[in-house]
């Protein structure tokens, strides 16, 4: 693998890795505080397969360049990450963080099924074994779409309230890093451009078929991964305490 | 007459009572009360542990923790099914935990205040509870026997991470040790006090034991958790807030000194440090999720209508 | 015709319009839309800032952000308080602002991302507004320019204090150094684009300035804005993020690379990164508010009524 | 000064400076969210206020032991912090956060009052320098509690549900300090078991002419300032974030 790819892999996984993280932490904020207890385990169960995927791509981008998948985490500097602002925003309501979910899982399983055929075995192998657990999140995160959105008046309410706030922050689930394309060429990821056609297809369909009003003012759009909401520092803050509280910690 | 004689007669021979079975009121009485209270500590007990998953200090700690608050969870569903065996809904429970009737155990109203209080709650207060559990697992209503074997394997794992942590931060920098012995500091006591007050105070125990629900005494499960866990804290180099404690070579017990029944009595009664937090987060949970609830009732409702319509 | 006449004179010559002047319908409702617009600005100005005060890292720098967001809800209301003199009422202005109908400054649509920002909207985000101050200060209506000159002078003070903190992190650690230079590179074209757009695309400026509203186009005061700014931030070693921006000799200005007004529109426009949460925010606040809001009416009524009773 | 008196009056400074300085932090959370700009402004107000209270205090620990206020105040940890927990409970509803400011004003004032007779000139002469601020404090949030006491009925319900959650609470800013007998032998600082009754007097009076009820069952009454709520370690992740961001820093 020639550098240049390389550094653009090592960009791609750790943007794949940080999105999962934060969202894990997202979705781990609602644990013990669920509307029933069977949907607290089911919540908190997404959130730690979201966290396992992210120790799979960091550890994937540790065979590339040694770093520690635990000083990436909890060591690095909002600047540095490069999460999309989607999985930053605030927990919210119930409607909130499941839509969230459905709209991240329906981006992630189309991404796994083609990245499944990548040329760089490794990352074939990773996205193959993920997509498993990602099928089943889809299936449940849709089904709660479309309880709620045909639910009642109020969670209709919600879930519209909740796609109105997250719509424009999800393209960006599509755009490519800098320097993607050097990926693409090599077969090693999927084209995003793509799979948002796939993604939008399925997404506004299935969204309309549990009563939401589609399409929407497509509104802010973040184009870039270097830029963050004004929630990340206070997450970081809150996720790095205990690591960053001991800096003599060699391990934990 | 007859037939409790013959029920206590199944119970003597190691028989396990199942849910169809004859069985005295009080029993059923008792049971209730010890299984839905058990099910709410699992449900309540997922607060002060859930609270530090989004500050976890590494990637695999993170992760053992999520796993391990989804097992309480589960065990307290496990839990609520077993109660309700003996004719009780989960409705019913839970009003009579948000309305503060219901108790659940004493331990979960101090609060986690490092992530230390992780590891020592997996070692200290899991290991109380798997001592009282395997005693339970023994007993002799069937549902509430066998959600114990399985509730103690996992218990059995969470208590064998915890001590693994504590002791590695015993081990380990200045300030992860001096966050290790102020968890053990906090958390000593109240694990202690978590297996109920002394026989002597307990006047239910004699009729639970002879109904085989319980098999020990409180006094007996407590010093078995000393036992076990004092000279493995103190091997770890870790001291115990108990200037009393000393190993008796004639019982081979290790003796504690005079436990704070005061504080203890205080917390039950709804006035330890969190109680009304605990509560107040469940409640909350609950009002929350109403509207929830009711979209999936109004959504169930539609679907079925339009299935009865075709 | 005659009236209008004599009201352009009065401008011409220097006079102040007063609240129970005659004034053409026009420059009323230029003036509510602007100084409403300009009222809005602050009190949504309060939110990137306001996030802030919990994380100063110094106690000096904690109070005079507090400070400094407490001076900019007081000019949020002195500037409620002068259009009110234009009949409009407070509560007309905060439904339009909470509908989405008024507008308020482009530059708040911008997330606040790390403690230099605070600095930075100081020195640019506050020199800026000072350029366009200190024009509106020489403003022909009465109340509008007398607020003016009393804001003026406090944001002079935030804009030194501004600057100050960001030439000291400039010259501070490698991280100070970086997070500063950062802040610069996020917030210099929402600075230049603040002011508002090129001559060309605005129509209203020339009413505006034969009413003496206005005595500068928005070209002239951003080109007073550059000049101060750019030559001071080279100065303490930071770049700029225009690879156009050079100093023309013949001109004496600081010339800047083409704007990217497609993104101001956009902002504007509603699509800025934070135009929902800031609206969100206010309305949030309003509704939560609600309850105490009826709490103050319903007191009074009572001692309203209590008092009539005696 | 001998040694122990020393020691406790450090002790003693740096317990009423953590007092104000969280305080402080938890008013602070309210800025551009209040349901009047006025009150907005007037809560900011008290929250600076409260802020050069506890860099007061901190300045006149700093004048026996040589200590930073900002390393105090940035990067000390949890464990060591030693305000009450009333201060660290989250900041609730408008009615949760007047009524404790009320609750600490009406203490701080008689404190004040006290202590501004202190045998110690430098706490005697802050004390006096600091009483007139928190006349105003009282003043204002005295009213708050009368509007909301007999304001609506969902005022006087949200009133009473603070009062439930914070009167025990409360109680333990007149637990002294280990060590403060000696100060209070000294004429250093005032009894607060005297301070106890009159504040229970006005404090009882005011709250049920404001229709709330008392007494009340005492509930959950911390013992000591080496406790705390589960509150503190997240506020202080959140405040200390910057200032520990940067371990180089020196001035900020």
């Amino acid at each position: 693998m020639n550098e240049q790819v390389k550094q653009a892999l090592i960009a791609k996984l750790t943007a794949l890795a940080d999105d999962e993280l934060i969202l894990a932490h997202r979705d781990s904020e609602w644990v013990g505080h669920g509307p029933i207890l069977e949907e607290d385990i089911a919540l908190a169960n997404i959130a730690q397969d979201e966290l396992g995927h992210a120790t799979l791509w960091y550890g994937l981008r540790s065979t590339l360049d040694g770093s520690d998948p635990d000083r990436l985490a909890f060591l690095r500097d909002a600047a540095e990450f490069h999460n999309c602002e989607l999985v930053e925003l605030p927990k919210g309501d119930w409607a909130f963080t499941l839509l969230r979910q459905y709209l991240f899982d329906a981006y992630e399983a189309l991404w796994l099924s083609a990245a499944k055929d990548s040329t760089y075995k490794p990352l074939a192998e990773v996205a193959a074994k993920i997509l498993r657990e990602e099928r089943f999140h889809l299936q449940h995160t849709q089904a709660w779409v479309e309880r709620l959105g045909l639910g009642t008046e109020e969670s209709n309410r919600r879930m519209q309230a909740a796609l109105d706030a997250q719509w424009g922050y999800a393209q960006q689930l599509f755009v490519p890093l800098e320097g993607e394309g050097v990926l693409v060429a090599e077969g090693i990821v999927p084209d995003l451009g793509g799979l948002k056609q796939t993604w939008l297809l399925h997404t506004t369909q299935h969204l309309q078929n549990s009563g939401l009003k589609l399409p929407l003012q497509p509104g802010y759009q973040p184009t870039s991964r270097q830029m963050h909401t004004e929630h990340l520092w206070s997450l970081l803050a809150e996720m790095q305490s205990t690591a960053r509280w001991d800096a003599e910690a060699k391990v934990w | 007459g007859e037939r409790l004689a013959e029920f206590e007669a199944r119970i003597a021979r190691g028989e396990k009572i199942e849910p169809g079975d004859w069985m005295p009121e009080e029993y059923r009485r008792q049971l209730v009360r010890m299984i839905s209270q058990h099910a709410h500590s699992e449900v309540v007990g997922m607060l002060p542990e859930g609270a530090w998953i989004t500050r976890a200090p590494s990637l695999k700690r993170k992760m053992i923790l999520i796993a391990k608050v989804q097992d309480e969870a589960g065990h307290g569903q496990y839990l609520y099914h077993a109660a309700e065996t003996l004719g009780v809904t989960r409705e019913e429970m839970l009003e009579a935990l948000l309305s503060g009737k219901a108790k659940y155990s004493s331990i979960f109203n101090y609060p986690t205040l490092t992530w230390a209080d992780i590891g020592t709650i997996g070692w200290l207060v899991d290991g109380a509870a798997i001592k009282n559990q395997t005693m339970l697992a023994q007993c002799s209503y069937g549902p509430y026997s066998r959600a114990m074997v399985r509730i103690c394997a996992e218990e059995t794992f969470h208590h064998k991470q915890g001590k693994e942590m504590v002791i590695l931060y015993a081990k380990g920098t200045p300030k992860q040790r001096a966050m290790a012995q102020d968890a053990i500091n906090r958390w000593w006591w109240p694990a202690l006090m978590m297996l109920g007050p002394h026989d002597s105070d307990s006047p239910n125990t004699p009729t639970l034991v002879r109904w085989g629900i319980k098999t020990k005494t409180n006094d007996q499960v407590r010093q078995e958790f000393i036992n076990e866990h004092a000279p493995e804290i103190l091997e770890a180099g870790l001291t115990l807030p108990d200037p009393d404690l000393r190993y008796d070579e004639a019982t081979g017990n290790w003796l504690h000194g005079p436990i704070n029944w005061d504080e203890f009595w205080a917390v039950v009664g709804g006035n330890g440090p969190m109680n009304k937090e605990r509560l107040e987060a469940r409640r909350r949970a609950h009002a929350e999720g109403a509207w929830v609830r009711e979209a999936l009732a109004a959504y169930a409702a539609r679907r079925q209508q339009t299935a009865v319509a075709v």
